[in-house]
């Protein structure tokens, strides 16, 4: 038959490490049957899991690409394909295709860079594989910030590597804040946009927003007071996707498709586009 | 041709702007062509002025979108209602989709309303149609005039018009008709009279060319649920595009039985498929069952009715003996 | 002669006090009737929805037949007055879309009708094996 | 160019059929369609199906593939199979412009395999239309219903069918018909070309025009007032993107047959609600957003991404089959103001 | 996802004996959910318990299936043993493999392969289940009987015996109802006034009960355990706590024309009135549509001579709420309206009348002192004929009266005859029958003594035509045993008038949702298992609102209803079905269909606010259900198209995801 691959098609993934970040988050580690990677990709990319019978729905992949051995994906809880990943047992195969999307301009426009990565709740999962690539090649960035911040401390997603690796890191200063106070934290209390204007960084920058829709709304402002133009900063956008190839038609916003054009997205990228998400 | 002329049902919408009963109009808009003609909001005289058409092509039934319309905001909606959208209206009512307050309902008199396809069987690139003493006269690109039967051109739910009274309105313009003693029974009759194979072809033949679009579901005033069983993936019948011909026969015979005792035979469903299966056949199985079994009900006739399937008698007939009085009719 | 191996597929909707009991009681009188007869426990026979006898036909059933308390009977009072109803309109529809009228059922057994279940589940089906495959309300997807 | 007398179409269709699974349209209670050539079947003389063509190359539902699934293991199976070769008769120029339009979708990298193996087995044989109906505006968008394109362009006058190979595809049917058919001038065929130019430029929407659309227009009509108005009376149903020539929106499926998944994929509409939405949200709220998206995606979004190209033909389908009446035509008229007197 | 374990039992040889246990277990292994999958002897044996408690604990099962017998027979077994190994009880599921296939069958291969398909369709079943746990409403201890003849007097007086409260409600001033105005008794004749009153002074004199006389119940809300009941306590114009009962007003009162209708209007009473000697409560009530008083505000007479300055002309209709929680309706019931019944010539003589007239006319109470008298004349009557069957076994067609025996009308009319032909040897007594109904201890002998002993001419047959002439009554009826015609000139006709239901017990249904049948008597909530039961939840039924019968029999009816009353009352609080039915609130259109099939009033509607994306808010209406109420039938979760209305623990996925494993 048609001997060509068809980008539709997946393969057999096993998921071989469970991991409970938080209460609704979950990192899923998957490789192949035998026990490879299933393809290689980009930061910032993304891949199709699916449950044959349940559904399929798109993920960023949130383990760096220096990682040679597998992949990971942090997943909250939200739908009927998230639920069932939830509930699924270590060993458990799925079905995943991709790469799909395009990634940071990790080898180019921030090549050089100081860096400074600002995420809330689950949005930190797109910009792990990112930091962890700049980590891994730490050598061709420049200083780095990381402001993170959830709703709790149980919801800080993948806090163990935050602590044990993140911050013993030369060169990378790691903000955590959480929204209320709570008894075992005595770290920042607030919401991100108001700790990243607290923190006041300058602005020769790039920045790297990922979160809700609300804390991007602000930190994206409070950037911009502190100087920062729309071109330098970066975010990744989330919609409902089926095909992952740009042709379904689902994740259209004006002339571009989420699914090819993105996730990533420079703020003045997003201002072209008509105001539908 | 229609009773009551254009400019009266304008002059009313402006009466009843002007002096504030209604804050907005829900009438038909003028399309490209004399057939083509869309529902539409209108909120000042002038926009009536240009706009507002009335004549054979006004099929649309408005009952509907009343749903939406008076949710919309705290002013009262002006509607047209004919005969046979006042059943809807009432069923609507019934099921409290509405708030009747915000509603003043305008009855107009309905002489049935043209089937643009029965003259396009026979006249191609129609450019005008207008009427006159029973015959509808179409302009056409490349044969010249040519002439119809008005009667020719009724859909069948007009050719059947099973009723021309108005059972809801606030105000009435012209004449009240009569319940009518439809043959609208007739087709379902001839059908029941087949053998069961001869049925099936028959509704295998016209179920297969449906095409899912929905556009049945999405007119008919009955289907106003908030989520769809057939768009909800929870329900376990959701489907989208038939995949197989059984998803076809099961949307249908669901959506009927979804309607049944609630369908007013408005005859929307008909209308607007475009691949012109006669749907109104399904649901008119239903009525006439329902008529049959349990005593004549017709939905929508009164506000707050209990409908046949909602109800029951100690003495109903058994489901064998439903069928086997199928098996007298064959 | 050629024996005929065909073997329906029969789906019976019980309900929980009178035929359910009723099939119970076919047992313990060890009164044989075809196994191809599988039964689904529900509370009462109202609560049948038309789609899941459209179910059982698209995924290969060849008849279904639905079994509730004898009208008047019922322990809910009502429930299969409303059966009945909902039951006669939905098979004359299928009916009407040429659909073989043998292929549904519905049956009134109580709790006492051990005997009157065997007997029923035989003639069904019996009468669904006569027909054959059902071809008509199949969905081509699921067969094997 | 070659040509047929008109009372041997059944030889014609005959021959093709040796070679290809053959498609005409014929007519129907329904208005006409596509249907296999058996030998039975006569052409319709309608001027266009009730449904488009693209069916043949994007069909209503098709299944992707199968999985099985057993314990926790999945194996995922291909269900692809080579398509055989077919031919489609009688494709108005509107409709062959529409394969231009989905080959831009389908066949831009990633291709789509079930795509490209149907199309690069279908062989396109069109027709010019010699009467033209009142809710035609092909020419709107540059598509010239008397010269359409494809594998063979075929004309039919009074007595016979002229028909010329204008690709490989379609020289290599030419040559399976090359015995039934004779060698002929072009003058019957100008001719025709001729009447049906002067009935086009005489159709009631000849003047309609895209000229206000296109590449970068998004901000110009985004925001447009004339939105609500125009989407207001949407009953959100899928008719006219179902009978669109153009429309290719998709949605993919899992249906669990009991003894195995299949993964199919359906035609979508992004009339319908639940189109874009997701569990955590819904970016086109209502159906104004909806509707606009229909229309922007024809007029501006696909143009701008495709050096210009509109993703309307002007066949009038949904002109014709909209149950509320609301068109492109009237939103092209509605926000292309003057333009469009 | 659920990890589900399959224990399949043996039975013995039961199953095993058909059905390949192993290979059950075997093939249940690989089934989406199991984890674990064994077989056992006994499963339902105290170390069969014990073997799922440990695979849960091992296992870590989230669902268990356990194919054995009938889950009418161990399902609670096996909940419990769910519930002892740390699961939600409902987490459990039932294949019948016994009574639904071993028993059935008796090829191996055939009773194996459909015990594998029963089993899997248990496990696509629990694949769906979701812990249940039923809701709890507390119980307020307090009973409201309403009606208080002596049906609601038993019912009140057992419940109290128990140590409840009890309220009654009567519209009349006072309790006692039809049997007060009843002489004597069959089949043992005794005073009916001796056997009732002496109840009607223990009702008065208990601590647990209280009455509202001259009071109606307006208003119920709520549900089993919690029923809010609003009664209106209609002005009497008497202080209920002032009256001493003395009577003197009601001697003194000059307004003497009021129909008495204690005595059916065969005398007058006076506009201020106790309706007999031994009414409870024993206080007046002035009668506001003939007190001249109350009318034209000139009078006063009762008040002047009232000692006890009870009388308060300015008193008004006053509304009480109080929680119960159970109710009992005992309504009771009247005879016919003889309107549709002319050729008997009840209007246009005052000498046709019916039975519970000539009690009144036998009654020392009576109008009359108890002599028999004709009411037109004051003359002894001589000959009497009694018609039965006014108004019962009616064809429907004839739309005249009931198409029900109303069961009384037999055996009264013996005891009539008898009664007449004892005191006044010298009447002539007909009576005209269609059949003479006698099933009841002594029944039948008492009917053969009135022929027999007392020489009652008992005439198969229907009277035809009854014509007042000349002071005469002419009977024209059939014989139907000789086939001839009869006429005879009578004194005095009795018609034998049909019984109903209270016109009240129509509106009290609809306030207590709970069902009637088309006669408008009260429906059972089984006619055989639960006969003093209403479907609804809390609603018991007493006495002949329920259907007609007599007393001893309404007697049974009402200590019946009580002790399910005190079987409720006693517990402290309800534990509910979980299996209840559910609405998707952002499915739900509150299009009200499903309150429309609901036997039990379990749903309402409310106008809910919700938050619409756009940030806007949007008011819609609701299905809500009552989970105290519901007894989860499943009609709504059809009758439901927008599929808003589910049903817990038999959901429409379970139910199709069962569906598609027996037919996969």
């Amino acid at each position: 038959m048609v001997d060509e691959r068809e980008a539709l098609i997946p393969k057999v993934g096993v998921v071989t490490d469970i991991r409970i970040d938080t209460p609704d988050v979950k990192t899923f580690r998957v490789v192949t049957p035998d026990g490879k990677k299933a393809f290689e990709h980009r930061p910032g990319q993304c891949a199709m899991l699916s449950i044959p019978g349940v559904g399929e729905a798109m993920f960023s992949i949130t383990s760096s690409p220096t990682n040679t051995e597998f992949m990971e994906f942090s997943i909250k809880k939200c739908g009927c394909v998230t639920e069932w990943l939830h509930s699924m047992e270590v060993g458990q195969q799925i079905t995943i295709r991709g790469p799909y999307g395009r990634p940071f301009p990790v080898d180019t426009e921030f090549a050089g860079h100081d860096l400074l990565f600002i995420a809330g709740g689950i949005g930190l999962a797109p910009l792990r594989s990112v930091i962890n690539y700049c980590r891994h090649y730490r050598d061709r960035y420049g200083k780095i910030d990381i402001v993170y911040g959830s709703r709790s401390k149980q919801d800080l997603v993948d806090y163990d590597e935050i602590i044990s690796e993140w911050k013993n890191d030369d060169g990378i200063n790691v903000h955590l804040t959480i929204d209320r106070e709570q008894p075992e934290w005595d770290g920042h209390v607030g919401f991100v946009p108001n700790y990243v204007k607290e923190l006041g960084f300058t602005n020769d920058k790039i920045a790297v927003l990922c979160g809700p829709p609300v804390m991007i709304k602000f930190t994206l402002s409070g950037l911009q007071e502190l100087g920062f133009d729309k071109t330098q900063v970066y975010t990744t956008m989330e919609l409902r996707m089926k095909c992952g190839i740009g042709k379904c038609g689902r994740c259209n916003i004006g002339s571009k498709y989420v699914c090819k054009d993105g996730p990533v997205f420079r703020f003045d990228e997003i201002d072209e586009l008509p105001d539908e998400y | 041709m229609q009773e009551i002329k254009r400019e009266v049902l304008v002059n009313k919408a402006k009466e009843l702007l002007s002096d504030g009963t209604v804050d907005r109009v829900l009438g038909w808009k003028r399309g490209e062509f004399d057939y083509d003609v869309t529902p539409g909001v209108f909120r000042s005289a002038e926009e009536l002025d240009s706009g507002f058409v009335w004549g054979d092509f006004c099929g649309a039934n408005f009952s509907k979108y009343l749903v939406k319309e008076t949710a919309k905001g705290e002013g009262r909606v002006l509607v047209f209602l004919k005969p046979c959208d006042t059943y809807s209206f009432n069923q609507l009512l019934t099921e409290h989709r509405f708030d009747r307050e915000k509603v003043y309902a305008l009855g107009v008199p309905c002489n049935g309303m043209l089937d643009i396809s029965r003259i396009k069987e026979s006249a191609e690139g129609i450019v005008s149609v207008c009427e006159e003493d029973g015959k509808v006269t179409a302009d056409t690109l490349y044969d010249g005039k040519k002439t119809f039967d008005r009667d020719a051109l009724l859909p069948d739910r007009c050719s059947n018009c099973k009723s021309k009274k108005h059972v809801a309105y606030d105000e009435l313009l012209g004449s009240d008709g009569e319940v009518l003693d439809s043959g609208r029974f007739d087709e379902v009759e001839k059908l029941e009279k087949m053998t069961a194979d001869e049925r099936f072809a028959f509704w295998q033949g016209e179920l297969s060319r449906c095409i899912r679009c929905n556009a049945c579901r999405d007119v008919c005033p009955a289907c106003t649920c908030e989520k769809c069983v057939f768009d909800n993936p929870d329900s376990g019948v959701e489907n989208k595009a038939a995949a197989d011909s059984f998803e076809e026969k099961m949307f249908h015979i669901i959506r009927a039985f979804h309607v049944a005792g609630r369908c007013t035979d408005c005859g929307e469903c008909s209308r607007v498929c475009p691949q012109h299966i006669p749907l109104h056949l399904l649901n008119r199985k239903f009525i006439k069952d329902i008529d049959e079994f349990y005593g004549e009900y017709q939905a929508g006739a009164e506000v707050g009715s209990r409908a046949p399937v909602v109800n029951y008698t100690t003495d109903d007939i058994e489901p064998s003996q439903a069928v086997e009085r199928g098996e007298q009719n064959a | 002669m050629q024996v005929n191996e065909y073997k329906p597929l029969i789906v019976a909707f019980c309900c929980n006090w009178c035929s359910y009991a009723g099939a119970d009681l076919a047992g313990n009188n060890r009164l044989n009737y075809p196994a191809d007869v599988k039964i689904i426990r529900v509370p009462c026979s109202c609560r049948v929805n038309p789609m899941f006898i459209l179910r059982a036909f698209q995924r290969g059933a060849d008849g279904v037949i639905i079994c509730g308390c004898h009208p008047g009977d019922c322990h809910y009072t009502s429930g299969n007055y409303y059966t009945r109803r909902r039951m006669a309109l939905l098979f004359s529809m299928l009916d009407y879309l040429g659909i073989e009228r043998e292929r549904t059922r519905v049956e009134w057994v109580s709790a006492a009708e051990g005997a009157k279940f065997a007997a029923t589940m035989k003639d069904f089906a019996e009468k669904v094996a006569s027909l054959g495959e059902n071809k008509r309300l199949e969905d081509l997807r699921c067969k094997k | 160019m070659r040509k047929i007398s008109l009372d041997r179409l059944d030889a014609l269709f005959a021959a093709i059929s040796k070679a290809y699974t053959l498609y005409i349209p014929t007519d129907t209670k329904a208005g006409a369609k596509f249907e296999k050539w058996h030998g039975e079947e006569r052409l319709s003389d309608a001027l266009n199906t009730v449904r488009s063509p693209k069916d043949f190359f994007f069909p209503q539902t098709e299944n992707l593939m199968d999985f099985k699934v057993e314990g926790k293991n999945i194996e995922v199976i291909d269900t692809r199979s080579e398509c055989g070769d077919f031919a489609v008769f009688g494709v108005r120029a509107c409709d062959v412009k529409s394969f231009d339009i989905l080959d831009r979708v389908f066949l831009s990298d990633p291709v789509d395999s079930y795509y490209k193996n149907r199309r690069e087995h279908g062989v396109i044989i069109s027709l010019a239309c010699t009467k033209p109906a009142e809710t035609c505006f092909c020419h709107t968008f540059g598509i010239d219903a008397a010269s359409p394109e494809g594998d063979v362009v075929c004309h039919k006058t009074e007595d016979a069918l002229y028909m010329e190979a204008r690709s490989e595809k379609g020289e290599k049917l030419m040559s399976a018909v090359s015995d039934i058919t004779e060698d002929a001038d072009s003058a019957a065929v100008d001719a025709q070309k001729k009447l049906i130019e002067d009935r086009l430029a005489k159709l009631p929407l000849a003047e309609l025009s895209a000229d206000a659309f296109g590449d970068g227009k998004t901000s110009e009509f985004f925001n447009a007032p004339e939105w609500s108005e125009l989407s207001e009376a949407c009953l959100g149903c899928g008719t006219c993107t179902f009978v669109c020539p153009t429309c290719q929106c998709y949605d993919i499926k899992d249906f669990n047959t009991g003894h195995g998944v299949k993964r199919f994929r359906c035609w979508d509409s992004c009339m319908y609600s639940d189109f874009t939405k997701m569990s955590a949200g819904q970016p086109r709220l209502t159906q104004l957003e909806r509707f606009r998206q229909r229309f922007m995606h024809k007029l501006v979004y696909y143009p701008t991404n495709n050096d210009g190209l509109f993703s309307c033909v002007g066949c009038g389908r949904c002109v014709a089959k909209c149950p509320i009446h609301m068109n492109i035509v009237k939103v092209m008229k509605k926000l292309g103001g003057s333009k469009n007197g | 996802m659920q990890r589900i374990g399959v224990f399949v039992c043996h039975c013995g040889t039961n199953i095993a004996g058909t059905v390949d246990v192993k290979a059950v277990a075997e093939a249940l292994k690989n089934e989406p959910g199991v984890v674990f999958s064994t077989d056992y002897q006994y499963m339902c044996s105290q170390s069969g318990q014990n073997m799922i408690k440990e695979a849960v604990a091992e296992h870590r099962l989230t669902g268990i299936v356990v194919c054995s017998c009938s889950p009418r027979m161990h399902e609670a077994t096996f909940r419990k043993t769910a519930q002892a190994a740390g699961l939600n009880p409902y987490m459990v599921e039932i294949a019948n493999i016994r009574e639904q296939c071993s028993w059935v069958h008796k090829d191996m291969p055939i009773g194996t392969e459909k015990a594998v398909i029963l089993a899997k369709a248990a496990v696509a079943k629990v694949n769906l289940n979701a812990p249940l746990t039923p809701g709890e409403s507390p119980v307020t201890k307090r009973a409201l009987v309403i009606g208080g003849g002596i049906a609601g007097i038993q019912t009140a007086l057992d419940i109290a015996d128990a140590g409840f409260p009890v309220d009654i409600v009567e519209t009349k001033p006072t309790i006692g109802g039809k049997m007060a105005q009843l002489d004597k008794t069959f089949p043992t004749l005794d005073c009916a006034a001796c056997i009732l009153t002496p109840k009607m002074v223990d009702v008065a004199q208990n601590e647990k009960i209280r009455i509202f006389s001259y009071s109606e119940v307006t208003d119920v809300k709520g549900f089993v355990g919690n029923f809010d009941v609003t009664i209106k306590r209609k002005a009497r114009y008497v202080k209920e706590d002032v009256c001493t009962g003395c009577g003197l007003c009601t001697e003194k009162c000059p307004q003497k024309n009021v129909p008495n209708e204690f005595n059916l209007g065969m005398d007058n009473r006076r506009a201020i009135y106790i309706p007999f000697a031994q009414a409870v409560p024993k206080v007046a009530t002035i009668d506001p549509n003939y007190c001249t008083m109350l009318k034209t505000g000139k009078c006063g007479v009762c008040s002047k001579v009232c000692t006890a300055g009870a009388i308060d002309y300015s008193a008004k209709d006053e509304y009480i709420e109080e929680r119960y929680g159970a109710i009992v309706a005992a309504t009771g019931f009247n005879p016919i309206s003889m309107e549709k019944f002319d050729e008997f010539a009840y209007s246009q003589s005052k000498d046709v009348i019916t039975s519970l007239e000539l009690e009144r006319l036998m009654n020392a109470a009576g109008p009359t002192g108890g002599t028999l008298l004709r009411p037109s004349d004051g003359e002894h009557p001589h000959t009497i004929v009694f018609v039965q069957c006014v108004g019962s076994r009616c064809a429907a067609c004839e739309q005249k009266g009931k198409e029900y025996c109303s069961k009384i009308c037999c055996m009264y009319t013996a005891k009539h005859a008898m009664l007449i032909r004892d005191k006044y040897p010298d009447t002539d007594v007909y009576v005209f029958y269609i059949d003479v109904r006698t099933p009841g201890k002594n029944f039948d002998e008492f009917y053969r003594r009135a022929v027999e002993e007392y020489g009652v001419h008992y005439i198969k047959g229907m009277v035809g035509k009854v014509s007042p002439e000349g002071g005469k009554l002419k009977v024209q009826a059939s014989d139907l045993i000789y086939g001839k015609q009869l006429h005879i000139d009578a004194d005095l006709v009795v018609l034998a008038a049909a019984i109903e239901p209270d016109k009240s017990a129509r509106g009290l249904a609809t306030m207590l949702t709970a069902s009637m049948d088309t006669n408008d008597f009260f429906t059972e909530a089984h006619p055989k298992l639960r006969p003093v039961e209403s479907p609804t939840a809390g609603v018991f039924l007493s006495g002949t609102c329920q259907g007609p019968k007599d007393i001893p029999e309404t007697v049974a009816q009402a200590g019946a209803a009580a002790s399910k009353v005190i079987g409720l009352l006693a517990k402290d609080k309800l534990l509910g079905n979980p299996c209840v039915a559910h609405s998707d609130e952002m499915m739900c259109n509150g299009c009200s269909t499903c309150e429309k099939v609901c036997p039990y009033g379990a749903i309402t509607y409310q106008d809910k606010e919700f938050r619409m994306p756009d940030r806007t808010t949007k008011v819609r209406r609701i299905a809500v259900v009552n989970e105290a109420v519901c007894q989860g039938c499943g009609a709504c979760t059809v009758a439901c198209m927008s599929g808003a209305m589910d049903l817990r623990g038999f959901s429409s996925k379970q139910i199709m995801a069962e569906v598609d494993a027996i037919c996969k």
